[in-house]
């Protein structure tokens, strides 16, 4: 048996799931990083499965979107981390919980 | 010449028309040019109409229509065209003569009004619109023009603006009109579904011809009915007669013009015109359409001259008069008797025109005062306005011989005898003679006989008049202070006024030589067929009942009238009250209709405000409450701006604020149900 | 000439940036670029064969084409009325309204309205046409919401809640189509949907509604017009007469090119429904204008009135099933002509009420009386408006209702028979705004009651000799769009 | 494709990260990322995308994590590992992947093959990078550039408030 496209995508719903839970139950600030990452990952291996299972793969569309969100994904890791750092200097923590700045 | 006149007929309204738009264009100090103008651009219309009449004399049922496109919609056209046949050309005639008259008059009647030249403006307008009616060969040009005439009428009603009554009558005239046109409106688009054509004749395929007829089929009924709604409002046909007797706001002139001779006869003219609708599909002459004409038309008659009996007011008695000889013309028109009804049409357009204007004279010359009451013994003071006045009054009452409006009434009981459905409408017509010969011979009796009532008026002898006559009225309003009370000279009208007076008289006499059985030269006219002189009909025992009637009439109203005040109000007082508050009808439509209507739009304005802005909150809140589920949907801004109650606001405001916990992870939350939400949604639709 | 409809879009947007960076003479460049978008319109009416039926003039440019968005723009008869109507009203829209503090925000906010109006009207695919709708709606909300009068921050809000609502709705709407179809192009989906494979299922009626709800929203059809007469009231007299004239003929454009094309079946199913809420616009608003004492309200309400009329003719044309071509022709050719008249002389009564308000301040109805007595010409042309908007014949309102009526009463006719009441309701309200304001003894508010000016007699004569030219020989305007109305007939069968 | 090889990939990612969100220390779960990531690649490699996992490799596993990394070492002085879970959040994300998973077995259409493909040289991305795609490379250059200025700044400006 080779593996078909509903496969790959429930490895993706599965990843992306993984991540959804670490972004939202865990509260350091990295942690939910960490699921975006995951989710972001989950995204690309979706758009390879798709752009592989398509029936005209040789277009390269899935792959060029997928580097392209690898590069964002990228910035946004390095955005993020650098926000990270600058919270923990200003309050001195990294949990979310801390931070209600924005409560209405 | 006649194919000439007949391919340009328009000009005959659009003088008028043409006339009135100069003049309004006119500073208003150009009195002179203004009246000349008017009265110019009417005598040009009355040659035209002549000229259109003289065609019609040769063949007997001349019939000639001009027809053209007005404007394609699609890849429709919607034509429309005029024609000129014997109906539309006595018309003419009648319509410019008597405006003709009029204008004239007008110009002394009129003379010290500041908007004089306004005035002159109206009055053109008007008539130039009553000739789109006449000659119009299509029901959307008659409805153009029927509109346009409204509007005159509504002009000229207001006319002295500054008095809040009569621009309440007008408004009163416009509407309660307009409720009889919406009808009239509905019948013509039913008439334009069902017969593809809004002419009357085109060459066979016209609305009113067999092939549209045919087409009409059934419905014939309902949209005659529907027309006929137009035609009473116009006409002032009970229910919707209330508007009449009040637009006597109006200035004496347009009371004659419009309100008597011209507009509200448009009415019958209408019903005439489109007659073979209203016959279609007849059983010796009967249709239950026409049934409808006869009764409102017997209703009206009887109910106005009853209420005409006790007025005081000197228009107002006319008024009513002339709503109940509408009624007579409307019952004509049903019983079958169309040449009858137009016959008297024209009759009364001359000898109720004659009536106000003498009534307009005899205001003038008491500086505009109205109440019978308060005259008396004008005979000497207004010779001239005193006998044209009696022969108009020998019009109205019926007397025959020498008087069109004897013959023209001859023949319409002449034809509600033939009717087959009942012969309670001529019985009742009869009583109808009866009772116009006593509110005429009241009239008379009170304005001109006796002695002058009013103090305030100084009866002047005959020797002095020829002084007052000879002076402009201008010059007339001379008042001699004593006991300080105003007394004012009551005095003859200046020529200016008189004449038409004469004219009209005349007219009212020498048509009536064209009415008589002998020689029905008219009826022959307009019924198409050439006319026989035969002298043996003029003895007919009909003939002699009704001027037995009419005779017992006046001989009656002699009677009772002889000493004032008025015996009626003293030996039946509640039923004369009854009477003279016209049956309470305007009270009964003010307690009902209108008080509805007000509260209706109240109703709407509060649903507006507080049940459909109520109704669009409440979305708004549901809204806001998918948007505390959804964690994330920040509808802050809505409650601000739909919501009208501010504790409202608050409310959702703190349960929204509630939501912003300013924790990541909840919103990141909400997102991720929002996600699933669509899912679901999706998977749904499929 | 395909760049004309460009031209049209662009010139009002340079206008705006210039009046935006010049200091003085705001309102004079405003005019002049009014002058020149006047007489680009006036071209392209020439360029324009009334003979044929399609599009003309088109211009196509690849834009987006990930997302099936295009440039497209291009005219028909319907188009070319309303660019026709929008050169007419802006230009009186900037006359009237007097100089307000900030006048060159105000003019470059007009100008960039301007624009967005051209482009509603000639914008052919979607995407675009829906940058452009919504465009026209921010300037709308900033003048309603800098310039109003009193409770402009609530009517401004409300104005844009409502409609931005309606827009959102219309968005996702279009959005679930696109993906279903692929095509953002009216005439690409209108061929989908007669062939009756636009979409199927549940999701029809989703599309419908969104787009039914936007559009009913800007119309406004009864009941969701509860956002204008605020609108109306508060804003000022150049703005209500551009939001009246030109704005409210965004939402029925729509129905016409959206709504009745793509949703037939659709809309034959709810016939009676939607004829009930036309019939409910034409009877119940000039009841509640009725009821209103500012009079701005009530030209609000009775504007509700008139473009209910048009509802009820479109919906007469579509909504129900046996339906002769002539009578279709007709309805649509009288909501064309409403179109134009309710535009015209709507923006004409706003004018006089502001002219009210401009002298004394007040706009009550109670507030005026026996004006005729010192101000005749104001009285006389006033009225001419008036008599217009309650369709007599003679003025140019009466041929649009004419033919309304005409063509729906023979579709529908229970529906037309209660419609024709709103004659006699607008009729009413007329008389008594006519009987209060100008008859009567000269009050207070009255004495030193200055005429038409000069310069008012500019805005004034012109458009009325417009209402009578239209109500007299109205072919000139029936060529624009005959063949249109052809075609479209042809289309809804 | 191998279905061995892609049992063993799916249970090396699905592994790497179920511990990346669930362990307790920091450090450690940064380490199980780095495992899931190289699965990933892996997969990758296995869809015949094989320039895809090497940029995955290179850019999540050496620049990513080595940051991650950094964070984590930066911010240690509070490392108080964490107690209780969140359990709303567990319940969102098991609703999430059930209707996710829901969705995928109601569309039939998914269960395909792969169909035979010629392999997708680098040349070739290449060739599309630079002609119908070089716009947005140029806006990704852009946004990159821009994240580096910007992280910069965030990390700088604290800096100078402190001073």
């Amino acid at each position: 048996m080779t593996p078909t496209l509903q496969l790959f995508l429930i490895i993706s719903t599965a990843l992306f799931s993984i991540g959804l839970l670490a972004a939202l139950s865990r509260r350091h600030a990295i942690f939910i990083l960490i699921g975006i990452e995951l989710m972001l990952a989950a995204a690309n291996l979706n758009f390879i499965a798709f752009w592989r299972f398509s029936p005209e793969p040789h277009q390269p569309t899935g792959v060029l979107v997928a580097i392209f969100s690898i590069a964002i994904a990228a910035a946004e890791a390095a955005v993020g981390l650098a926000l990270v750092i600058a919270i923990y200097r200003h309050y001195h923590t990294t949990s979310v919980d801390k931070l209600d700045q924005l409560k209405g | 010449m006649s194919s000439w006149i007949v391919t340009n007929l328009w000009l005959i309204p659009a003088v008028p028309l043409g006339a009135s738009f100069i003049i309004l264009s006119l500073v208003n100090s150009r009195r002179r040019t203004a009246a000349a103008l008017a009265i110019i651009g009417q005598i040009v219309a009355f040659v035209f109409a002549i000229t259109a009449f003289l065609p019609t004399l040769y063949l007997p049922g001349f019939r000639a229509i001009h027809n053209f496109t007005w404007f394609t919609f699609g890849d429709q056209a919607l034509r429309i065209g005029w024609m000129l046949d014997p109906l539309a050309a006595a018309m003419m005639v009648m319509i410019t003569l008597v405006g003709l008259c009029i204008f004239v008059f007008s110009v002394g009647y009129m003379a010290d009004d500041k908007n004089f030249s306004r005035f002159f403006s109206y009055l053109s307008f008007f008539s130039g619109a009553m000739l789109g009616v006449v000659i119009a060969n299509s029901l959307l040009l008659l409805f153009v023009s029927w509109e346009l005439v409204g509007l005159a009428s509504y002009l000229l009603i207001g006319f002295w603006i500054e008095r809040p009554s009569a621009a309440a009558a007008a408004r009163k005239a416009f509407i309660t009109t307009r409720i009889g046109d919406l009808g009239f409106f509905l019948g013509m688009l039913w008439l334009y579904h069902n017969s593809g054509t809004l002419l009357f004749y085109d060459q066979g395929r016209g609305c009113l011809e067999n092939a549209g007829l045919l087409a009409i089929g059934a419905s014939a009924t309902f949209i005659a009915l529907l027309i006929f709604c137009g035609a009473v409002g116009k006409s002032g046909q009970f229910p919707l007669h209330v508007w009449l007797p009040d637009a006597m706001e109006g200035p004496t002139p347009v009371s004659a013009l419009i309100h008597a001779a011209t507009m509200v006869a448009a009415g019958v003219f209408l019903v005439a015109r489109v007659y073979p609708l209203f016959s279609l599909g007849a059983v010796n002459g009967v249709t239950p359409s026409l049934t409808v004409v006869v009764s409102v038309g017997v209703v009206t008659a009887l109910m106005a001259s009853l209420i005409a009996l006790a007025q005081f007011d000197i228009k107002r008695i006319l008024a009513y008069s002339t709503v109940s000889q509408l009624g007579l013309m409307m019952v004509s028109l049903g019983v079958g008797g169309v040449a009858a009804g137009i016959m008297h049409l024209i009759a009364h357009g001359f000898f109720k025109a004659l009536l106000f204007l003498g009534a307009g004279s005899v205001i003038h010359g008491l500086h505009h005062e109205q109440d019978i009451r308060k005259m008396g013994g004008l005979r000497w003071i207004m010779p001239v306005t005193f006998l044209t006045y009696a022969i108009g009054m020998m019009n109205l009452s019926g007397v025959p011989f020498f008087f069109s409006g004897g013959w023209t009434k001859e023949e319409i009981l002449h034809s509600t005898a033939h009717w087959r459905v009942s012969p309670l409408p001529h019985y009742l017509m009869l009583a109808g003679v009866i009772l116009t010969a006593l509110y005429m011979t009241r009239q008379i009796i009170y304005v001109f006989l006796g002695s002058a009532r009013n103090t305030d008026f100084q009866s002047v002898r005959p020797a002095e008049s020829h002084s007052a006559e000879a002076a402009t009225t201008t010059e007339n309003i001379s008042v001699v202070r004593t006991d300080q009370r105003p007394v004012f000279h009551a005095h003859e009208s200046p020529r200016v006024m008189t004449m038409p007076l004469i004219v009209l008289a005349l007219c009212s006499i020498l048509f009536a030589f064209v009415l008589t059985p002998a020689w029905p030269w008219f009826h022959a006219y307009l019924n198409g067929e050439p006319a026989r002189v035969d002298f043996t009909l003029l003895i007919q025992p009909m003939l002699f009942f009704s001027l037995a009637l009419v005779a017992g009439g006046i001989g009656l109203g002699w009677l009772i009238y002889r000493r004032i005040p008025d015996p009626l109000a003293r030996a039946r007082p509640g039923l004369f009250r009854f009477l003279e508050n016209k049956m309470w009808v305007d009270e009964f439509y003010e307690q009902t209709v209108i008080t509805f209507s007000r509260i209706l739009a109240r109703l709407a304005d509060w649903l507006d405000r507080y049940f459909w802005d109520g109704l669009v909150r409440l979305f708004a809140g549901i809204g806001q409450a998918l948007g505390v589920l959804s964690k994330g949907f920040d509808d802050h801004g809505i409650n601000a701006g739909v919501d009208e109650t501010m504790s409202g606001t608050r409310g959702f405001g703190r349960l929204i604020a509630a939501a912003h916990s300013g924790q990541i992870q909840t919103y990141l939350g909400a997102i991720a149900i929002g996600m699933l939400l669509l899912l679901v949604l999706y998977a749904w639709l499929g | 000439m395909a760049w004309l409809i460009t031209t049209l879009i662009v010139a009002p947007v340079v206008g705006a940036f210039l009046v935006g960076a010049m200091r003085n003479y705001a309102r004079s460049v405003a005019l002049a670029f009014n002058l020149i978008t006047a007489i680009g319109a006036f071209l392209l009416w020439r360029s324009f064969d009334c003979s044929l039926s399609g599009l003309q003039l088109v211009e196509r440019h690849s834009w987006i084409p990930a997302i099936g968005a295009e440039y497209l723009v291009g005219v028909d008869g319907l188009s070319l009325l309303l660019v026709i109507l929008t050169s007419l009203v802006f230009p009186f829209a900037l006359l009237a309204q007097s100089r307000p503090a900030g006048d060159r925000g105000f003019c470059a906010l007009m100008l960039i309205m301007q624009a967005a109006l051209y482009g509603t009207f000639t914008a052919q695919n979607f995407v675009l046409w829906f940058l452009f709708y919504e465009m026209s709606l921010i300037p709308a909300f900033l003048l309603i919401k800098i310039w109003g009068g009193e409770k402009r921050d609530r009517a401004a809000t409300k104005f844009f809640l409502y409609t931005f609502l309606g827009s959102v709705a219309m968005l996702l709407a279009f959005l679930g189509i696109y993906f279903a179809k692929g095509t953002f192009d009216f005439a690409g989906l209108g061929e989908l949907a007669k062939t009756g494979d636009l979409l199927t299922g549940n999701f029809t009626w989703l599309a419908f509604a969104g787009i039914f709800l936007g559009l009913a929203v800007k119309v406004p059809l009864f009941p969701f017009h509860t956002w204008l007469p605020d609108a109306y009231e508060t804003a000022p007299t150049g703005v209500s007469m551009v939001l009246t004239g030109a704005l409210s003929k965004m939402g029925v454009y729509g129905f016409i090119r959206l709504l009745l094309p793509l949703f037939p079946n659709e809309i034959k199913i709810l016939g009676p429904w939607l004829l009930t809420l036309a019939v409910c616009s034409i009877v119940i608003a000039p009841l509640a204008a009725w009821a209103q004492s500012d009079l701005k309200r009530m030209v609000a309400y009775l504007s509700i009135n008139h473009l209910g009329y048009c509802m009820l003719g479109l919906f007469a044309v579509t909504a129900t099933a046996a339906r002769p071509l002539v009578e279709m022709q007709a309805a649509l050719s009288g909501v064309f002509m409403q179109i134009f008249n309710h535009g015209i002389t709507a923006a004409a009564l706003f004018y006089f009420v502001g002219l009210l308000e401009q002298r004394r301040g007040l706009r009550g109805i109670d507030d005026f009386g026996g004006l005729m007595q010192r101000a005749p010409l104001f009285c006389g042309w006033m009225s001419v408006a008036m008599f217009s908007s309650l369709g007599l014949p003679g003025l140019n309102g009466f041929i649009g209702e004419f033919l309304i009526f005409k063509g729906s009463f023979a579709i529908a006719a229970s529906f037309t028979a209660v419609a024709v009441l709103g004659l006699l309701f607008t009729a009413i309200v007329f008389m008594r705004v006519m009987q209060s304001l100008f008859s009567g003894p000269l009050i207070e508010t009255g004495v030193a009651f200055a005429d038409l000016r000069a310069n008012e007699k500019w805005v004034v004569v012109p458009v009325t000799l417009l209402m009578f030219a239209i109500g007299i020989v109205p072919q000139f305007l029936f060529n624009i769009f005959n063949s249109t109305v052809v075609q479209m007939a042809r289309l809804f069968s | 494709m191998n279905s061995v090889a892609f049992l063993l990939i799916a249970i090396i990612t699905l592994a790497g990260a179920l511990a990346a969100a669930t362990l307790p220390r920091l450090i450690h779960a940064a380490l199980s990322l780095v495992v899931a990531f190289v699965g990933v690649a892996a997969s990758f490699f296995l869809l015949g995308a094989e320039f895809v996992g090497l940029v995955q490799v290179f850019v999540y596993v050496g620049a990513v994590a080595v940051l991650i990394v950094f964070t984590i070492l930066l911010t240690r002085r509070e490392v108080t590992g964490e107690r209780g879970v969140n359990w709303g959040g567990a319940i969102v994300a098991l609703a999430v992947f059930g209707g996710l998973l829901w969705t995928i077995f109601k569309t039939k259409s998914l269960a395909l093959a792969a169909p035979q493909i010629e392999p997708l040289t680098v040349k070739r991305i290449g060739e599309a990078l630079m002609t119908n795609y070089v716009w947005p490379l140029q806006c990704i250059g852009l946004v990159l550039t821009a994240a580096l200025i910007g992280a910069l700044v965030l990390v700088m400006e604290e800096k100078r408030e402190e001073r």
